[in-house]
């Protein structure tokens, strides 16, 4: 199994969240993270002085899949949630050992 | 009489006071019903509506709504001078009461010129989260200047609606209507927030970020409501100004269960947001009979208008299309309209049902086509609606680089919305 | 003497739009004492209360409160009836300023309204977080309908305490400790929070979720409370109104200094929550009080009352396991009695301390037993409580599907507790 | 002429209604511009200011501002007692009127008391977010104490200044820039929030946590300034309170747009804080001169306070590096002091520019240096500053072991910053 | 070792520390997700709009520990934090190649 | 190629963010996390009930980079992050499989 953890733009959730659901992925967890990267965020003024608000919103969808569905669900996430411009967001797969669903127990594939 | 002068003056003061805590039940309220990222816009536009209402009126907008002469252009459309400092004085305040006059010059412009600042302020809500400020407060300058007091001038100034004996007491039609169809045609050319209107058709809920702001907004407006219609009296005559206090409480009231019993019918909930409004209609309702009517007849207006509320709000919400994120033109449009009927059916007195549908019916429609026309050449001109990418990240961002409720803690970080 | 009526009437209605203020008080402080996810239920109540309470006071509970005649029976349970509109109006103001009359029908009316939906306001902070919206909504309706009237027309309205020579002058007892202990009955029926008591014996903490906005409630209080007193002279005689705003101001403030050095005294730390609750308690401690006591007497009434505030809500909370998130009990409640008393004590008048006590106790006992009734037979009938489900996500989205501050924004998402 | 006495009475007392609102403008401006980790602090510090204010001004304030007899001392520095009870009451009315008189003696206690403090409130802003609570409390309460009426008593209490004919109407000087010079002494012994100055000469800007609660704030304050400003007529007299009334609006309005163009040519964008700020700095520049201005003179007072708000808060914030978290020096201060010279240069009357000077100026030099010594006092004895962690922390939990947003929720975990 | 994610009902949170804590398991970090899953969020109304709030608050539970421990620690999170109601949640393991404590740069087993 | 996962102070953050750049590391992903370990929370007081804030407010640091940058990282971000008082947090290095660049589909160390 993997753990897919992909940082996207707020503005294309709602897409890779209905182009995930057309191939079955229904499940994920999110969280709100700030990213730091190419694209820089807006200039804020307050009393005069400026500043960068050097971090941009993002959110950060983790979906924990079996191996096979990885590259399925990479190529969905990169089509939907792509604008084109430096902002875009990254992906990433990472090896998980195990995965447990709490309510009965039921491990790995199965608790998906 | 001195004494008499002098309590009466007061009172309209006092009533002007109130009158002005109105702008930040309105302050409060818009921004309670408007998302996070366009709080401190909304914010702006109110403080900016007061302070140009107020010099505006001054300059321009008082002696057009009371030409001093009564020539025949005077009548129609006033004409264009700043307020008459040397008015504003009383020589002798006995005199004075004995001649039946209430307040001295000075009372009557603040009085009337925190109206004028209010009846923009109706338009600022239904505008809110993608107009462009400039734009927007250059059509507010012209709404003081002009639209709001030719309105006034009708009724309250000696025009052709006062010659009708068109009964509006404090403003169902002359102030919210003309504010709420003002609003109509402001939110026509805008077009709704982006992201409204879906493209299978369904409506996006797009929830305003505080219900506490919003509440304490409908709370505050209440408040000033006493000044509203209580300074209307235009003295503190003791039966007059109690009268007016227990039918706009009563109104007040009765809006507010008008539109719990309609909102519970339709959404099966208990809509706060809903209740709150149907305050703010039992209020607009009243205003316009608030001195002819029964306390019955002022429960039974207010609950109407609490009934209207939902059914109004949703009618343009989603059958109309026609986005007005807190509702001003079925609070201040549809609610003036009816308060203004009320009078014709429930009014004690000599008031014909058709002269109010008139009024009310041509400050609507000219409110409406030269808010449509002024808005018009300035979208023409420069362009009303702010770019998509702003809309996006917020007015706050967008038009003032600042956030409403900032993330910065000594330093450490900020964060922008996309 | 048309004047002299004028500006007499005109300070009561003056008083009325402050006491009115006293709603936005209490929502925001309630609002504030209450977790994040209970806010909108509990502004919804505010609303709706207010708008019940002024008519079920004109529908009922005027009449009932101040019967116009005195028969045996009327003298001791009133009778129903709505508020008489033709008595509202005074022909003659001279005439009627002569006879010693203050004010108009009207004016009587809308002040008493306000005062009555008040006391009904007190009972909802006490069982915020739990209680169901309908069943609450009846019973303060069947409050405002019938206790307070009850209660008010026995000190006020005639009644036998009036006989006694009781004094309560602008009603620490009829007004605070009514609601204080109908508050109580309340609680007991409906029991704690869930997770308020833990096995293990201990109180788990409950923080409100805004201070700002309990602040700010507290402010308007005392800010509506130069009405509430100051309106109680029922008439704006310059020496008694002034009087008693500088008493009812210096006990509020001395209320503060005593709930600071008490709670810090108690738990070590400057507790804002406690010197908010300190100046509310030093404003009900005076208000039976306030026109006949000096200065000195009303900052020791204050100061007393801060002491107690955080030694009763402790009591309360810790010990008694009476679970009340904003001290309503506590301040209107034990306070309220305490005001009472003081008047036996420091009052400069023939008072007896053993009438004051009667009194006191009598309203109690009455106000507690009558809401055990009334809210007993609701929860036989139809429950009180929220499901334990409801009330861990919270009265917001179980009761009005809405959340106090949406985190929606543009559709992208939205967060549910659970 | 007992009705006369009444309404001016009644004004007075509606005015101190007015004036008391203003504490909460204060508590809400200063919250909103302060950081989330110091707004229990802040709100705890107005609640008690407005407390200890009004009770020192009852214990010692009001007889040293307003001595009895006019010997030379007491011409210099009054004396020291409490309120004397027995001066509040007035025996006859119309007698009292007759002779000129216009309010109780309750009545000038009370609204002389809630101007007490107001001015020490204005100190607790710029002091925000790493003062020790206890030792502020303590200078607050001799400021009001001493400081304050000394100087008052040279101005309104037939001191030096009243004798040299120097006109401060409602105290641009004697309030606001005394409060002002004040806070700049504070600042200056306090040093600037840990990381304002950055090593490489730059300035971190430390946003506001809530522009809705700045905002409510400053409408709050300009509610409250027709009190402050239509009080000091200290009559009810028609033309002179409705002409205050608007000239402090105008130079509100005026004081927006002022701020507006200056803030938009410094830094290219609608700075909220800014306009917010220009309000205020228009009413306290108006302050002085509001009975003796035409309308336009108070638009350009206003429109020039506003122009120097932008320009005088940037110069403290970045080349000064004084830091003012809600920029009372320059909103109180500066334009305190501009305020007091544009009676010498548009006051309608026998004004001398000289005297408004030197008047404007011994008030700020005696404000300061007596702050800086009482201040300075504190400081050796005691300390002034809290320590760097708990001002990493915040005040709140620091101080007061609260958060002012709980995180809490049912028990289920409760967030610490750091 | 190992670095497991629990995500976890809130209102079961008390639960699970306190069962961890018996193991002498207290040191974790926690975060704030938004979970989207089989369970399904509230229905929403905002002035006649109905929505749902799909998503449904939850809790990040991340506890690096050595490979001994995993299985204790999802057992427990699985006992103390099972309501049987579906939405209980995932218990991911993932390997992790290195921990080090900032305060003192000591690595792996004796960092944790 | 790894993933950084640093918990730090939210008072040492800049510092840690200025440090990095200094090496050119200046994209990553920032999330606010709570941390319970040896360094306790505030104890608080609501109307006379005292209780503890257990937790205590902490920045989690992701940062995605090649294996051979790792050790250069983790160094600065010890010396940067570190205050020698308990509570100066830990720094996890996870192995990763893939990373994509949603822009251009970019995959690995190019996408970085
Ligand atoms: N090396 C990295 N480690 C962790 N997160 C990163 C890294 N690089 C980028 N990100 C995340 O991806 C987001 C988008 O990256 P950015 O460089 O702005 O655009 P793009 O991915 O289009 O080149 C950043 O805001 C940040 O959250
Ligand atoms: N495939 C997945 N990837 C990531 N997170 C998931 C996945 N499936 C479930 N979750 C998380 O677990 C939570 C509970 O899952 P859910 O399907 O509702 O119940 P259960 O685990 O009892 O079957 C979800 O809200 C979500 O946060
Ligand atoms: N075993 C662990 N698993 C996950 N996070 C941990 C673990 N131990 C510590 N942490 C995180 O590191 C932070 C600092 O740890 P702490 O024990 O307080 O200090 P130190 O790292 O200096 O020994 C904690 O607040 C927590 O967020």
């Amino acid at each position: 199994m993997k753990k897919i953890e992909a940082i996207i733009r707020l503005s294309r959730f709602e897409a890779i969240r209905e182009a995930l659901a057309e191939i079955d992925v229904r499940f994920f967890t999110l969280s709100e993270v700030k990213g730091f990267g190419l694209q820089r965020g807006e200039t804020l003024t307050y009393r005069g002085s400026v500043y960068d608000a050097d971090y941009i919103a993002r959110l950060q969808l983790d979906i924990l899949c079996p191996n096979d569905k990885v590259k399925a669900i990479v190529d969905i996430i990169i089509s939907a949630g792509r604008t084109g411009n430096v902002g875009d967001g990254k992906i990433t797969v990472i090896d998980v050992d195990q995965v447990v669903r709490i309510r009965n127990g039921e491990a790995d594939e199965s608790a998906l | 009489m001195e004494a008499v002068f002098t309590v009466n003056n007061l009172w309209i003061l006092v009533a002007t006071v109130l009158v002005f805590v109105m702008h930040l039940g309105f302050a409060m309220l818009e921004a309670g019903f408007v998302q996070r990222k366009n709080v401190v816009n909304i914010l702006f536009k109110n403080a900016m509506i007061i302070s140009i209402g107020l010099l505006t009126y001054y300059l321009v907008g008082f002696q057009l709504m009371y030409p001093s002469d009564d020539g025949l252009i005077a009548n129609i459309l006033g004409y264009f001078a700043p307020f008459d400092w040397s008015n504003g004085i009383v020589d002798n305040y006995a005199a004075a009461a004995e001649a039946g006059s209430a307040y001295t010059g000075y009372s009557e412009f603040i009085f009337q010129g925190m109206f004028a600042a209010t009846c923009a302020t109706i338009v600022s809500g239904a505008v809110a989260e993608r107009i462009k400020l400039v734009p927007f407060l250059v059509f507010a300058t012209l709404f003081v200047a002009f639209i709001y007091p030719i309105i006034g001038m009708w009724g309250w100034g000696g025009g052709w609606l006062a010659d009708l004996k068109f009964k509006d007491f404090a403003g169902s039609s002359l102030v919210h209507a003309a504010g709420g169809f003002a609003a109509l045609a402001a939110v026509l050319l805008l077009g709704p927030r982006r992201g409204k209107y879906r493209s299978d058709g369904g409506t996006t809920a797009m929830p305003g970020h505080s219900m506490p702001l919003a509440a304490m907004g409908v709370f505050l407006l209440w408040f000033g409501w006493f000044g509203f219609n209580g300074g209307s009296v235009l003295s503190a005559d003791p039966n007059a100004v109690s009268l007016v206090f227990v039918t706009t409480s009563l109104a007040a009231a009765a809006g507010a269960i008008g539109a719990f019993v309609m909102s519970y019918m339709l959404f099966k909930t208990y809509d706060l947001s809903m209740v709150l409004n149907g305050i703010l209609g039992g209020l607009v309702g009243i205003t316009a009979a608030a001195d002819v009517v029964s306390g019955n007849a002022a429960i039974l207006i207010g609950f109407i208008a609490g009934l209207i509320i939902p059914l109004s709000i949703v009618a343009f919400d989603k059958y109309l299309k026609i986005d007005d994120p807190v509702g001003a033109t079925s609070v201040h449009g549809v609610c003036g309209v009816w308060g203004t009927l009320a009078v014709g059916i429930f009014g004690q007195g000599d008031f014909s049902f058709g002269t109010q549908l008139l009024g009310t019916l041509a400050v609507g429609a000219f409110a409406f086509t030269s808010s449509l026309a002024i808005m018009g050449i300035i979208k023409v001109l420069v362009g009303i609606r702010v770019s998509e990418s702003e809309e996006i990240k917020g007015l706050d961002v967008g038009e003032h680089d600042m956030h409403a409720y900032s993330l910065k803690e000594d330093g450490v970080f900020q964060l922008t919305v996309e």
